[in-house]
C-alpha cells in the first residue's frame, strides 16, 4: 500500500522534472540569442497567432541570414498558449525561467498579454506584445518592461472617426465581436466619436462563434445610421459583411484592421464590395507611391510571405514581424542578449521602418506608431484599393 | 356501522378506494383495506394485480389519482417519501434497492442516522440489527458482495433500523433458499411477537397461509377478497384468479415421448446478478410437442427461457438444438438458429405499428412475404383489423397476440412462450390458447411457461414443475389436469414430490 | 478507507511541499495552477463522487469567486475579508440556484448547470462597467499578510496547497460522516434513501453549495495569483476540463480529483515541452496541433483502461 | 420581428440537424456524444479544402459528408464500442477526448485560418415582408426539410430504420428479433455523423469553416436535443428551431451581448416547468 503511494509520488515528480529538464537544453547552440515566443497556435485566437508566428519566423531568418546579432544567431523558443490567459502566463514563466530567453514576444492578443504584465515587471525581461488594447502599455510607468507593436485601439478609433467625419457622415452604427478586441474597440470609439461630432445611434455585439448576425444588423438598420463601423475578427467580419449586404444596410461600412486579409476577402467577395478598412499599409503594399519609405520593405515581405505560405499576409500577422524587428534592432544597437540592455535600447528605437509603419519608441510611448502609419482602403474587384489622402 | 367504526379506530393503516393509472394502464383501480395495530396482513394476487403499486402509493413513491390513505388517522396523500418514512412506514423492495457500493453496516447506519442516531451509537445499533438478521459476520462486506439471500436480510435490517410503526415487505422470500426462507419466517415471527405491524406482499402462499392474521387478495387492481387464510383459500374467486378458469377443450391424445429430441438441456446453470437462478436444469423437448413448465414465482422459469433464447449467458451446462450446441450464443444468433422467445409482459415495440412489429418478427430471415403475414392475420383476425395502429394502443390481449404472431414470423422450429396469459381476461386467454393449439397442431414445437395451469395443461403434452432453479418433476399432462393437487401446488402444501415423474 | 485517504493525501501534500525547493519558478508556478484547479476539482469531486451529480457550472462559481474577491478588494476591502465575502456571495447564489435545479435528474441537471455556467459567463462579459467586460479586470491590490505583500510563486504555492490539503481532508471527513453516507446512499438509490428517511434535497443542496465554495476559493486564489482576471478563464471549456480532471483522477476518493488535476496539467505541459524542444520553431504550429491530438488520445486511453480513474485504479489494487 | 424569426429558423434548422444526431446515438447506445459538433466540423473543413482545390462543389460537399460519416464510424469503433458498460460520465469524457483529438487533427490538416465554402447557389436575397433570407439560408431550410422527410422514410419505411427504432425502444426484444445492438450502435454513429456533416457543409457558406467551429455547434445541438427530451427525433428538431428562434429574437429585442444567456434562461425555465424536456416521455437510460 505505501509503496503504491511512493510510486504515484515518483511518477508525478519525474513527470514534472522531466518536463523541466526537457525545457532546459544547453543554452542555445553556438551561443545563440534565445527569444521566447508565446502565441495562440490553437484555440479561437489561432486565426491570429499562427500567421504572426510565420511573420516572426521570416524576420528572424532574415536577421540570421544577414549575420545575425554580431555573429550570434537568433533562436526562437515557441510555446502555444492555446488562447488561454493562464497557459500564457505559465508559458512566459517557462520561457524566462527554464529557457532563460533574452526577451519574450507575445501574447498575440490582449487577454493573453494582460496576465503577463505584472510577471514581466518582476522577472525584468522585456516583453513585446501583439495585443492592441491600450492598457498593455499604459500607464507606462507601470509598464517598464512591456512594449507592443500594434497601434493603440484609440489611434485606430481616431482614424476611423476622422474618416467618417471627412465623409460628412454623422450618425453611426457600431457592431463588435464580443471579446476583448471588440470590447476595447467599442470603448475607444465611443470615447473618440463625440470629438468628431459623430453620434452612435446603435451599438450591437455578436459572439465570435455566431453564424448569423442579421438580428443585430436588423436593429442597427432600424436605427437608420449613415455608416456602420465593424470591430471584429475573421470569420465574424465576413459574416457581418454578407448579412449587411443581404439586409442592404448603408453602403458605408468601415472595418477595423482586425477584419484581416484573406479570410475576409475570400468569403465576402461581392458582399464586401465598397466596404472600407482602416489598416496599416500591408494590404495595399503594391499601390503605395514610389516615395513611400515602406514600399520596398513591404513589397519584399509580401512576395516572400506568398512564396513561403501561399497566401497574402494580413495586417495582423505583420505585428509579429515588427516585434521581432524591434528586438533585433535593440539587440544590434548594443542590447546583445542582456534583457535590461535590450529594454533600454528598445526605448531608444527611432524611425525604424518596419512592416506596420515607422516605429519611434520612447520612454513615454512603448508603442511607437502614429496615426500616419494608417491608411484607408476600399474593397473593390476582389482586392483592397488605397483611398487617396488621409 | 358500529363494527366498521371499531375497525377504523383500531386501524393503523386505512386505504379507501385508492386509484392510480399510468397513461392508459390502470395499475390500481379501487383498492380498500385496513391493517390493525400489531396485525400481520399479507397481500396476494397474480402478477400484474397491482400489489407493488399499492406499496408505492402507501410510501409516497406514487401520488394516488384518487382515494384516501391514512396512517394513525393522518392522511399520507401528497406527502413525500421522506416525510412518510419519518411518520413510521418502512419498506423492503421486490427488486432490491440496497446501497450496493457501501458496506452492509453502513446501509443500516444510514437509516439510523437519518433519524438522528449518530456516531458509535449508530454503529452499535446497526451491528445489533445485523446480528438479528444473521449478518453479524458480514457487517464490513460491501452490500453488492453479499449473497442474494443476505441482501434481502440486509434490506430487512435497514428497514427495521427506522424503527417503523409499520413494516412493508415486498416478496421477502422470492429467490431465497429453503433454509433462508425458514430463517426469515423465524425473524418475522419474532418481529410480530414484538408487536410490530406488518404488511407483506408474497407469492409463496405456504408462508402466507401459515403466518398471516389476514390476507388481502388483489386482482387486476381491485380488492378481490379479504379475510383469514382459511376464508381466502376456499374463496372460489381466489382459486379462479390463481388457476384461471379451466377451459372446455377436448383432451387430445398425449403424444408425449413420441418424436425425437429437438432441444436437449444438460445441467444448465445461470446466475442473475448474485442469484443462482438456474441450478442445474436438465430437460429435453421433443419435436411437435407442447411442454408446459409450471412453478411458483422466482422458481427460475423465465430465466430458463431467457437462457435458452440467449438473453442470459449460462454459467455452465449444455444446450443443443437438433444436436448442435447453442449455449453461449447471443440472442440475435440463436433466433437465426430457429428458437423464438415471446417474452413475459409481451415487449411489443409500442411506438411502432402492428404491421411493423410483425415485419421485425421476420427480421432475422430478411423479411416476411404476404402469404406468411396472411397466415398470422388469419390466426389473429384482430391484428389484421389493427395493422395500422401503434402497438402501444392495443389492449393487453391484443399485444399478447401481436407478440406471439411476431414470434411465429421468425419461422421458429421451437417457440418459447413466457406467461402469455399474464393479467388477461379469461375470454382473451381462451382465444390466445386456441391460437396456440392451432400453432402446435401446425407442427411448431412449443415450450410454455404459464401460471394459469388449468388453461395450459389441457393443451400440453407434457409438463415440468420448476422449484428454486431446478426441474423437480416431469410427467404427462394427461395425468395431471383437473387434479385437485394442482391447486395445492399453488396454494401451499408440497406437491411436486407426489406427482408421477417421467 | 479513511486511513487510505488520509495517508494518500498526506503523501500528496508532502510531495508537493517538496517541489519549490527545486528553486524553479516555472515548476512552482505550474503547481500553483495545478493547486487552483485541484481545489475546484475537489469540490466538484464531492458532487460527482459522493452525490452522483454531474455539474458543468463549476468554472462559473470559480469565476464568481474570482470576480467578487477582486471587486471587493478593488473597492477597499481587506483582501482576506474579500475572499470570505466572495465565499458568502457564492454560498448564497449556489443555495438559491441549487434548490430548484437539483430537482432535475441526469442529463437535465447537467444541462441546467451548463446553462447556469453560460449565464454567469455572459453576465461577467456584459457587466463591463463593473467587471471590465471581456477586456478583463486587474485594478485591485494584491494579497498581503500585515505589511508583507504576497507576490511571486512560492507564497501562493504554499497558500494554494494548504487550501487543497484542507479541502481534501475536509472532503474526506465529510465523505466519512453521516452526511457523506447519506449522499452515497442517495446516489445509489434515491428512492431507497428517501424511504429510510434521508432528506434527499437537503443533502444534495449541501453538497452543491460546498462544491461551489471550493470553486469560489480557487477563484479567489487565482485572482490574487495572476493579478488579472478575464471571463475567458471561467468559461464552458474550463468547466469541462474540471470535470475531466475529476473523472480522470477518480471521484470515489477525496484525493482522486487532486491526482486528476496533477495528471491533466502535467501531461499537458510535458507534451508542450516535448513539442517545443524536439521540433524546430518553424514546425511549431503543427506541433501545437499534434499536442492536442495526443492529449485527446491520452484521455480516451486512460478512461478506457482505468474507468474508475487513477485513484480509483489503485484503490482496487489496495482492496486486493 | 419577421427578420428575427426567419434568421432564427435558419440557424435553428442547423442546430436541429446536430441535435437529431445526439438523439439517434443516445437512443440506440445510451451515450451522450460530445464529439457531435466535431463531426459537423470535419465535413465542413473537408468540403472547404476540396472546394478550394477546385473540386466541383457538389462533389466536395458529398466528400465532406462521407468523411463525417466515416469519422463517426471510426469514433464508434476506436473509442466507444468497447465502453458500453462504462458509467455515463466516463462515456461522456471519452467522447470529449474524441472531440479534442478530432479538433487537433483538423488543426493539423487544415490549419487555423477560416476556410470558405462557396454558396450552393448565387442569386439575390429573398424578401418576405420586412424580412430577407439569403439564398444559402433557403438552402439550409430546404435541406433540413428534405432530410427530415428522408429520415421519416428511413424510420417508417425501411427494414434498417425499423431495426434501429426497435433497438432504441427495447434493446432486449430487439435482440430476440435478431437485431445486433452493436451493429445498430455503429449505424447510429454513422447516421448521426452524416447528419452533422450535412449540417456542417450547409452552414459553412454562411459562417466559414474553422477547425474549432465544432464546439459551438455541438453545444447548441446538445441543448436542442435535451430541450426536445433527448429521446425524441421530432422533439430534437423542434428543440433546435426553438433555440434558434429564441436566440435570434433575444438578440433582436435585448442587448445582443446577452443572447446566449437569454437562450439558456428560457431553456432552464422550460426545464423547471417540464423536468422531462419539452417532448421527453420515455425514461432515459443511465
Amino acid at each position: 500500500m505505501p509503496h503504491m503511494l511512493q510510486r504515484a509520488a515518483v511518477v508525478a515528480l519525474s513527470l514534472a522534472i522531466g518536463g523541466a529538464s526537457l525545457a532546459a537544453p544547453a543554452a542555445g547552440a553556438g551561443g545563440a540569442i534565445k527569444v521566447g515566443v508565446d502565441l495562440e497556435l490553437s484555440g479561437p485566437a489561432s486565426v491570429w497567432g499562427t500567421p504572426q508566428l510565420r511573420s516572426i519566423q521570416m524576420v528572424a531568418d532574415d536577421v540570421n541570414q544577414h549575420g545575425g546579432i554580431d555573429g550570434k544567431k537568433i533562436e526562437l523558443v515557441v510555446l502555444d498558449n492555446k488562447s488561454d490567459p493562464t497557459q500564457s502566463l505559465t508559458n512566459a514563466k517557462q520561457l524566462v525561467e527554464q529557457d532563460h530567453v533574452s526577451a519574450v514576444i507575445g501574447g498575440g492578443t490582449s487577454p493573453t498579454t494582460m496576465p503577463l504584465l505584472k510577471y514581466m515587471e518582476s522577472a525584468k525581461v522585456p516583453l513585446i506584445s501583439d495585443g492592441a488594447a491600450n492598457p498593455i502599455v499604459t500607464p507606462v510607468e507601470e509598464r517598464h518592461w512591456v512594449f507592443k507593436t500594434p497601434h493603440n485601439d484609440s489611434v485606430i478609433a481616431e482614424a476611423v472617426a476622422r474618416f467618417l467625419a471627412r465623409k460628412k457622415l454623422q450618425s453611426v452604427g457600431f457592431i463588435s465581436v464580443n471579446n476583448a478586441y471588440g470590447d476595447s474597440g467599442l470603448r475607444q470609439f465611443s470615447a473618440t466619436a463625440p470629438r468628431y461630432g459623430l453620434k452612435i445611434v446603435d451599438q450591437e455585439k455578436f459572439e465570435a462563434t455566431d453564424s448569423d448576425v442579421t438580428a443585430q444588423l436588423t436593429k442597427i438598420r432600424d436605427a437608420k445610421p449613415q455608416a456602420l463601423v465593424v470591430w471584429a475578427i475573421p470569420p465574424g467580419t465576413s459574416i457581418v459583411a454578407k448579412d449587411a449586404a443581404q439586409l442592404s444596410l448603408p453602403q458605408t461600412l468601415v472595418f477595423s484592421q482586425g477584419a484581416g486579409g484573406n479570410a475576409f476577402t475570400e468569403l465576402a467577395q461581392k458582399a464586401a464590395n465598397g466596404v472600407y478598412i482602416v489598416t496599416t499599409k500591408i494590404p495595399v503594399a503594391s499601390q503605395l507611391p514610389a516615395n513611400d519609405p515602406q514600399k520596398k520593405l513591404l513589397a519584399g515581405y509580401v512576395k516572400e510571405y506568398d512564396s513561403r505560405y501561399h497566401e497574402d499576409p494580413d495586417a495582423i500577422a505583420a505585428f509579429g514581424g515588427d516585434a521581432m524587428r524591434l528586438l533585433a534592432t535593440a539587440m544590434k544597437n548594443g542590447g546583445g542578449d542582456d534583457p535590461s540592455k535590450i529594454r533600454d535600447q528598445l526605448e531608444k528605437i527611432h524611425n525604424l521602418v518596419s512592416l506596420s509603419g515607422i516605429y519611434n519608441v520612447t520612454p513615454e510611448d512603448h508603442q511607437g506608431l502614429s496615426i500616419n502609419d494608417l491608411v484607408i482602403a476600399q474593397f473593390r474587384d476582389g482586392k483592397w484599393n488605397l483611398v487617396a489622402g488621409k | 356501522m358500529a363494527g366498521k367504526g371499531r375497525a377504523v379506530s383500531a386501524a393503523l393503516l386505512e386505504i379507501r378506494g385508492a386509484r392510480k393509472r399510468f397513461g392508459g394502464v390502470v395499475a390500481v383501480d379501487d383498492v380498500s383495506f385496513d391493517v390493525r395495530r400489531g396485525e400481520f396482513v399479507s397481500i396476494i394476487g397474480p402478477n400484474g394485480a397491482g400489489k407493488t403499486s399499492v406499496f408505492n402509493l402507501i410510501t409516497g413513491a406514487y401520488a394516488p389519482d384518487g382515494g384516501e390513505i391514512r396512517l394513525d388517522g393522518h392522511s399520507l396523500v401528497g406527502k413525500s417519501l421522506t416525510a412518510i418514512a419519518r411518520l413510521g412506514v418502512a419498506r423492503t423492495f421486490q427488486t432490491l434497492q440496497l446501497f450496493g457500493s457501501m458496506r452492509a453496516v453502513d446501509n443500516v447506519v444510514v437509516a439510523l442516522e437519518a433519524r438522528g442516531v449518530r456516531g458509535s451509537q449508530a454503529y452499535h445499533r446497526a451491528r445489533r440489527l445485523l446480528e438479528d438478521v444473521g449478518l453479524a459476520d458480514r457487517a464490513h462486506a460491501l452490500a453488492h458482495d453479499l449473497s442474494f439471500g443476505q441482501q434481502r436480510m440486509l434490506e430487512l435490517a435497514r428497514a427495521l433500523a427506522a424503527e417503523p410503526k409499520m413494516l412493508l415487505l415486498d416478496e421477502p422470500t422470492s429467490g431465497l433458499s429453503r433454509g433462508e426462507v425458514a430463517a426469515l419466517v423465524e425473524q418475522l415471527r419474532r418481529l410480530r411477537a414484538s408487536g410490530l405491524t406488518i404488511l407483506m406482499i408474497e407469492h409463496d402462499l405456504r408462508t402466507v397461509m401459515a403466518e398471516s392474521d389476514r390476507v388481502v387478495v388483489l386482482h387486476r387492481g381491485r380488492t378481490l377478497a379479504t379475510g383469514t387464510p382459511a376464508d381466502v383459500r376456499n374463496h372460489p374467486d381466489v382459486v379462479a384468479a390463481y388457476l384461471g378458469e379451466s377451459l372446455e377443450r377436448p383432451r387430445r391424445a398425449a403424444s408425449a415421448g413420441k418424436g425425437n429430441v429437438l432441444l436437449a438441456v444438460e445441467d444448465l446453470v445461470t446466475d442473475r446478478g448474485d442469484v443462482r437462478a438456474l441450478d442445474g436444469v436438465r430437460l429435453d423437448v421433443r419435436e411437435g410437442e407442447l411442454l408446459a413448465i409450471v412453478g411458483a414465482n422466482g422458481a427460475g422459469k423465465s430465466t430458463l427461457l431467457g437462457t435458452l433464447a440467449g438473453l442470459y449467458p449460462p454459467r455452465s451446462g449444455r444446450v443443443t438444438l437438433c444436436g448442435e450446441p447453442i449455449h453461449g450464443m447471443p440472442a440475435e444468433e440463436i433466433v437465426r438458429r430457429g428458437i423464438a422467445l415471446v417474452p413475459e409482459r409481451r415487449h411489443v415495440f409500442e411506438d411502432l405499428t402492428v404491421a411493423r412489429n410483425l415485419e421485425l418478427g421476420a427480421y432475422a430471415r430478411g423479411g416476411a412475404d404476404d402469404a406468411e403475414l396472411d397466415r398470422v392475420y388469419t390466426l389473429f383476425p384482430r391484428l389484421a383489423e389493427r395493422a395500422r395502429l401503434r402497438a402501444g394502443t392495443l389492449s393487453g390481449g391484443e399485444q399478447q397476440m401481436l407478440a406471439i404472431a411476431r414470434g411465429l414470423l421468425a419461422k421458429p422450429s421451437l417457440l418459447l412462450l413466457d406467461e402469455p396469459s399474464l393479467g388477461l381476461a379469461p375470454r382473451v386467454v381462451a382465444e390466445i390458447f386456441d391460437a396456440l393449439d392451432a400453432v402446435r397442431r401446425a407442427g411448431t414445437t412449443i415450450v410454455l411457461v404459464e401460471q394459469n395451469a388449468l388453461a395450459a395443461l389441457p393443451l400440453a403434452d407434457r409438463f415440468a414443475v420448476m422449484e428454486r432453479g431446478r426441474i423437480t418433476a416431469m410427467g404427462n399432462a394427461a395425468d395431471l389436469s383437473g387434479d385437485p393437487r394442482l391447486a395445492a401446488a399453488y396454494l401451499g402444501t408440497e406437491v411436486a414430490q407426489t406427482l408421477p415423474t417421467s | 478507507m479513511a486511513t487510505v485517504r488520509n495517508a494518500c493525501s498526506a503523501i500528496a501534500v508532502a510531495l508537493l511541499i517538496a517541489v519549490p525547493f527545486l528553486h524553479n519558478g516555472y515548476l512552482t508556478g505550474l503547481l500553483v495552477v495545478v493547486a487552483i484547479d485541484a481545489l475546484a476539482a475537489t469540490g466538484l469531486g464531492l458532487l460527482v463522487g459522493a452525490a452522483g451529480e454531474v455539474s458543468l457550472a463549476q468554472a462559473a462559481f470559480m469565476g464568481i469567486g474570482a470576480y467578487a474577491t477582486a471587486l471587493l478588494a478593488g473597492h477597499g476591502w481587506n483582501a482576506w475579508l474579500a475572499i470570505i465575502g466572495a465565499g458568502a456571495v457564492v454560498v448564497a447564489l449556489a443555495a438559491v440556484v441549487g434548490y430548484p435545479t437539483l430537482r432535475l435528474r441526469g442529463h437535465y441537471l447537467t444541462l441546467a448547470t451548463l446553462g447556469l455556467g453560460i449565464i454567469v459567463f455572459v453576465a461577467l462579459n456584459e457587466a463591463s462597467p463593473l467587471t471590465g467586460g471581456p477586456s478583463g479586470y486587474g485594478d485591485y491590490p494584491s494579497l498581503r499578510i500585515g505589511a508583507l505583500r504576497l507576490s511571486g510563486d512560492v507564497p501562493f504555492y504554499v497558500l494554494a496547497w494548504l487550501c487543497v490539503a484542507l479541502a481534501v481532508i475536509g472532503g474526506a471527513a465529510l465523505r466519512a460522516s453521516w452526511r457523506g453516507r447519506a449522499l452515497r446512499a442517495i446516489s445509489a438509490s434515491e428512492v431507497a434513501a428517501a424511504s429510510v428517511g434521508v432528506s434527499v434535497r437537503a443533502r444534495k443542496l449541501e453538497a452543491f453549495v460546498l462544491s461551489a465554495v471550493a470553486a469560489s476559493l480557487a477563484g479567489s486564489i487565482y485572482a490574487f495569483y495572476v493579478g488579472f482576471i478575464s471571463p475567458t478563464s471561467f468559461g464552458f471549456e474550463q468547466s469541462v476540463f474540471l470535470l475531466v480532471m475529476v473523472v480522470l483522477g477518480g471521484a470515489e476518493t477525496a484525493t482522486g480529483p487532486v491526482f486528476g488535476s496533477l495528471l491533466f496539467v502535467i501531461a499537458n505541459e510535458v507534451l508542450q515541452a516535448l513539442g517545443s524542444h524536439l521540433f524546430p520553431s518553424t514546425a511549431q504550429s503543427a506541433v501545437a496541433a499534434l499536442q492536442i491530438v495526443a492529449f485527446g488520445i491520452v484521455l480516451i486511453v486512460v478512461m478506457r483502461l482505468l474507468p474508475r480513474g487513477v485513484a480509483g485504479a489503485w484503490l482496487e489494487k489496495v482492496a486486493r | 420581428m419577421e427578420q428575427f424569426l426567419l434568421s432564427g429558423l435558419a440557424i435553428g434548422a442547423i442546430y436541429a440537424l446536430v441535435a437529431v444526431g445526439f438523439v439517434v446515438i443516445h437512443n440506440v447506445t445510451g451515450i451522450i456524444n460530445f464529439a457531435q459538433g466535431e463531426f459537423a466540423m470535419c465535413g465542413a473543413m473537408t468540403a472547404a479544402a476540396l472546394a478550394a482545390a477546385a473540386v466541383p462543389l457538389p462533389l466536395a460537399l458529398l466528400a465532406g459528408v462521407a468523411l463525417s460519416a466515416l469519422v463517426g464510424l471510426v469514433t464508434w469503433y476506436a473509442a466507444l464500442r468497447g465502453a458500453a458498460n462504462s458509467s455515463l460520465v466516463v462515456q461522456i469524457i471519452i467522447t470529449i477526448g474524441a472531440s479534442i483529438a478530432l479538433r487537433g487533427i483538423a488543426l493539423l490538416v487544415f490549419g487555423s485560418s477560416p476556410k470558405s465554402v462557396p454558396a450552393f447557389s448565387q442569386g439575390s436575397a429573398l424578401t418576405l415582408g420586412a424580412a430577407t433570407l439569403a439564398p444559402q439560408q433557403l438552402w439550409v431550410l430546404g435541406i433540413v426539410i428534405v432530410l427530415m422527410a428522408l429520415l421519416w422514410l428511413l424510420f417508417e419505411r425501411t427494414r434498417l430504420g425499423g431495426a434501429l427504432l426497435a433497438a432504441a425502444m427495447d434493446r432486449q426484444a430487439a435482440r430476440l428479433m435478431g437485431i445486433d445492438p452493436l451493429a445498430m450502435g455503429a449505424f447510429s454513429f454513422v447516421l448521426a455523423a452524416a447528419l452533422a456533416g450535412i449540417a456542417g457543409v450547409t452552414v459553412a457558406p454562411i459562417t466559414l469553416a474553422t477547425y474549432n467551429m465544432g464546439l459551438a455547434l455541438g453545444l447548441k445541438g446538445f441543448v436542442a436535443a435535451i430541450l426536445g427530451g433527448i429521446s425524441s427525433v421530432p422533439g430534437a428538431v423542434i428543440g433546435g428551431l426553438l433555440l434558434g428562434i429564441v436566440e435570434s429574437v433575444g438578440s433582436g429585442l435585448l442587448p445582443s451581448g446577452s443572447k446566449d444567456a437569454i437562450a439558456f434562461v428560457v431553456l432552464i425555465a422550460v426545464l423547471f416547468a417540464r423536468p422531462e424536456g419539452l417532448f421527453g416521455h420515455r425514461a432515459q437510460r443511465v
